[in-house]
């Protein structure tokens, strides 16, 4: 039973909006994998009334990490959290990130904006193990927006950052950074997480060089486990497209099979 | 002493008077991972049209406080579906299945439950009624008692099993629109389906559903939803199902007080997905503080000298 | 630059569309301590009937999830002495005053009108067609069409000030009440009074109020009172003001988006006794921080393509 | 202005659900008198909405003190506060315990049952400075419910218990030792707070012997404030009762003025 009514934390760490948790749970962690999520109670009380979707960010023997932005309420309230302190969690749930291993001697490109970077340092640990060449893309805001870029150098991970203001890295998107790594080198394939039109961008740049890409998608989720139908995105099947579970059939997808929404 | 926790349809014996609501629920296996599905009285699955359905474009869900609108648009695979992949598993478990039956006809609804019919595994029908979700303005025959009377009644002369009509709250005399049910022959009443809401995103003054309105469920509604049940109850001899933002044994215990034989569990079940279970063993805890032997006998017992 | 924050009525311009709702602000001189009056577009004193009012026995009040159930039933003071002891200190205030008018019958109502006419320092009538606390079963005038039209044309010929009617939300279509009232003559509409509801004590299984029925407020009722207040703005051409749930200024504009004029805000100056005021302020900033020149142009700006 | 959003507690202390908070708060400290009451705002989410009304406790120059019982979901959030956190709180509010001065050679006696023991000892200080002899009655259920006990003592107020299970002190209800005190000693006054059938047992008690009681009710209060008219109860008038806002007019009753509910 994916439930743990009290998984402790165990280390906690801050930057501005920024906070990383981690947990000793056994139970939670035997089988995580990256691109899963957790399904967390931020608050005992009846506000706010869901749980939220957090998406895991490392992983040891019996522990699991989480790192999250604050965003709104929910966050808010999570960010409050102190170490000692225990949350009710349910998960790992959804669809993990494959990892490409006949793509595995040519370079895996993990592109990461915001909050987005969160399930790629999970990832990045895994394709190292197996030995993939790995290259990390991070984008952000400004130089205070790159929390954990420090964590993924340590961690031997070749990582490149860019800042919408120039203010670290390369000035400007992440994406243009992506731009010029496909001139340098063309990867075997690329793993995605960030901002929807950061996300929707990468899709036809990988479209565009015929490049297999997996995205993970976020959408506003009623349970994550696949009984509410509320976080559905339109997905393509072989002809048409249709309403499929962000939760259950992703957060993770081939980057061409997703429809991206016109929103004005 | 163990209680006896049995609630009585009179069509059907319930293990327990904890159900799970439709659409809140999915079609019942995706919550056997976290609660065993013999615990609780029985399972209503998703809403099923007689064909599969799309549902509605996202975003179709606004969370607010302490509610939840959805406007799912009941996406779904459609009763042939049903038969062939989810009843086969259901029937493995030991627990009552109610099958909420949809349509956007009264033809529509008749064809569902006629197929339905030639299903084994199937402990009664639910009549949706009452969806706010499907079309503009959140119309359904349960506004009136009109449709309400003429679509139970096909419905019972079409169908070979007990039908509970799942009535709307978003109607002026609820008491109305239950009795043209009894009328109509309704073997139970179930209440509340959700009420008609909306949300507005400030920043880009657009609603912050695709399908402009939903319906809010969550413990929000419960004070409304409760009223309405003790107001049916006390007006139709039929067995009532009383829901709407039950959390706790606590909550489904009200429902039993004004009247209600049985209860639904529904948002609760995302927050917790063993929340049926849970709530089934708060009821028989209390009742083995209290002394009370015998589930049954606190329904209907509200004081009001 | 600041922004322009001024609501128009029609028959009457406001500082800012933040009223504060009739029986959550006593009669306005409470506040005083907390907030000073003048910052608000009005102040919409408690129901007033023609004589004094007992009003219902305790408990009158239950708190449940995000939401407030009160069965007060108008308690209050009758016209003659709320003219004598409370109009002349609320005249040497800064802000538009209306008057919640109540009557058990048609001709309490206009009674109680034309005492008032006779009154200095009054911006208009609220006709409270509403209260769900005073008959049994919630019964009120603005639960049929007919009814509402025939109180508000008679109020209308009595009244020497303009005439706002009260909508309730516990109604089927809420649209055809609220054309009824428009076609009768009210000059405005405000809209939503409280959801018909009720909470249990399992302990002593009687009603958590004495009353047993109450009404419903908070922002539980929000996402039901903003739908209803888009319906019915979209559908007549007098001003609509709006309430149901409002904290924050971020919840009055959705009003506003939705079609609203002014807000009233209610339930949350029990929390926080200058909300009013804090919320004017809020929408203020809004304005400020995204370049409105004039609050009144984000009215009925909801975009629904 | 009485409201202090970030009124800061500078001293916690607990015993089981009891806990008592000192606040450092100059603006609500200045005028305030016992039997006044704060209305708490116990979180900053909307769960739950209204505030909770918690009467004075002490006083000092600049700060003051609450001392409450665990009862329900909004003093179990109260009682998670920590020493340094601070409150959202309004008041004070409502009538005094007016000192009858013209009683103060006789003793005045203060008769307190579990929570309501809470205004006594704000009253008790203040009879004490004016210079009346102040007798108090405490009761609690059992040895563990009489945490403030030593507090009266240690400021050097005579105190005598009562507890139902004879756990300490007298055995039986503190209207038990009330009455044995009048056996001794007719009091010259009864300031009473506790349950609603000890205050009514004590009203009962004063009327048959025209002792004058000044009695502190409770209610459910919407505001605090005299706008919601949601916290009446039957208050004697010349004829007949009318409905009264206790925290207004109250909490602080005469005694003989209070119409008891009748409920089964
Ligand atoms: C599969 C998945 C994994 C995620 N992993 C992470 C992560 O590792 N780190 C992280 O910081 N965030 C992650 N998120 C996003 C995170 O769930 C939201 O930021 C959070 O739910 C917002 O809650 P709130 O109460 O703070 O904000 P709210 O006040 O509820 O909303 C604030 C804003 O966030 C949007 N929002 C609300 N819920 C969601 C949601 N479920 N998904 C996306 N946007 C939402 C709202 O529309 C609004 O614009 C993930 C989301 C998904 C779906
Ligand atoms: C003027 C006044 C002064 C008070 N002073 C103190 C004090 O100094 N120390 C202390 O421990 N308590 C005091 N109380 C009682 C305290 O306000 C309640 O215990 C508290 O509001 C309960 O809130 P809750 O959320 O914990 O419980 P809830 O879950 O809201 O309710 C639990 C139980 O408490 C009852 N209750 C709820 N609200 C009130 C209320 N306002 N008054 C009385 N009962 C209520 C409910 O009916 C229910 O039975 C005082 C009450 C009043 C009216
Ligand atoms: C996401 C969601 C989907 C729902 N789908 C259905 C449905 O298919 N058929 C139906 O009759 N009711 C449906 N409902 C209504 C619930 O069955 C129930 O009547 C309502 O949610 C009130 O109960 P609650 O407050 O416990 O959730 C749905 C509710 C939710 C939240
Ligand atoms: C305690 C209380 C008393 C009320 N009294 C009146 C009244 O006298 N007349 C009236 O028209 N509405 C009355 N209402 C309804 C409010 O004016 C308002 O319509 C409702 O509370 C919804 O707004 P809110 O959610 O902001 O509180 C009362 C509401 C409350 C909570
Ligand atoms: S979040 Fe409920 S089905 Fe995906
Ligand atoms: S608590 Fe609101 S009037 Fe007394």
């Amino acid at each position: 039973m994916p439930h743990d009514p009290a998984v402790k934390i165990i280390k906690k760490q801050s930057w501005g909006d920024y906070h990383l948790f981690r947990f000793e749970t056994p139970a939670l962690a035997a089988g995580a994998e990256p691109g899963q999520f957790l399904m967390v109670r931020v608050s005992d009380t009846p506000f706010p009334l869901l749980r939220r979707p957090i998406s895991l960010h490392a992983k040891e023997k019996n522990s699991l990490e989480i790192f999250f932005q604050v965003a709104g309420q929910g966050t808010a309230l999570l960010a409050q959290k102190k170490e000692g302190e225990t949350l009710d969690i349910l998960g790992p749930f959804g669809k993990r990130f494959i990892p490409d291993t006949n793509a595995l001697p040519t370079p895996a490109v993990l592109v990461g904006g915001g909050r987005g970077i969160a399930p790629l340092y999970f990832l990045a640990m895994e394709l190292n193990k197996l030995g993939a060449r790995v290259k990390v893309l991070y984008g952000g805001k400004s130089r205070t927006d790159l929390p954990v870029r420090e964590k993924f150098e340590k961690a031997g991970l070749d990582i490149v950052c860019s800042t919408d203001d120039g203010s670290f890295g390369h000035h400007g998107f992440v994406t243009g950074l992506l731009e010029s790594e496909i001139r340098r080198q063309e990867p075997a394939i690329l793993y995605v997480c960030g901002p929807d039109p950061m996300m929707k961008k990468t899709a036809e740049i990988a479209a565009a060089r015929r490049i297999p890409a997996r995205i993970s998608l976020e959408s506003m989720m009623g349970c994550g486990f696949g009984a509410c139908w509320g976080c559905v995105k339109r997905i393509r099947r072989d002809e048409g497209g249709e309403w499929r579970k962000i939760c259950e059939d992703g957060p993770v997808f081939w980057a061409d099979k997703i429809i991206w929404e016109e929103k004005e | 002493m163990t209680p006896d926790l049995t609630a009585d349809l009179g069509f059907l014996k319930l293990r327990n008077p904890v159900l799970t609501a439709s659409g809140t629920f999915g079609y019942g296996l995706e919550f056997e991972p976290f609660m065993d599905l013999s615990k609780i009285g029985g399972i209503v699955v998703k809403g099923l049209y007689y064909g599969p359905r799309e549902g509605n474009p996202p975003p179709r869900l606004v969370e607010t406080t302490g509610g939840l609108i959805n406007a799912i648009g009941l996406q779904g695979v459609g009763v042939e579906k049903f038969a062939a992949e989810v009843l086969p598993k259901l029937r493995q478990i030991d627990t009552a299945v109610f099958v909420n039956v949809c349509g956007a006809s009264d033809d529509e609804y008749l064809k569902a439950i006629e197929f339905l019919n030639a299903q084994e595994g199937i402990a009664a029908y639910e009549l949706n009624i009452s969806c706010p979700n499907v079309k503009k303005n959140g119309l359904c025959p349960a506004l009136g008692p009109d449709p309400t009377y003429a679509l139970v009644k096909q419905a019972k002369a079409a169908s070979r099993r007990p039908v509970i009509a799942k009535l709307s709250p978003n109607v002026t005399d609820i008491v109305e629109i239950a009795k043209a049910a009894e009328e109509a022959g309704a073997d139970g009443l179930s209440l509340i389906n959700t009420l008609l809401a909306m949300a507005v995103d400030i920043e880009t003054r657009r609603p912050k559903l695709a399908n402009i309105f939903g319906g809010l469920s969550g413990p929000a509604i419960k004070p409304i939803a409760l009223r309405m049940t003790y107001q049916v109850a006390s007006a139709v001899r039929v067995p009532v199902i009383g829901m709407g933002g039950i959390m706790t044994g606590a909550d489904a215990i009200e429902y039993l007080i004004v009247g209600a034989r049985a209860v639904q569990v529904g948002t609760a079940n995302f927050i917790d997905p063993a929340a049926a279970a849970r709530i089934a063993g708060e009821m028989k805890d209390f009742c083995e503080h209290k002394g009370i032997a015998r589930i049954a006998d606190l329904v209907g017992t509200l004081k009001t000298d």
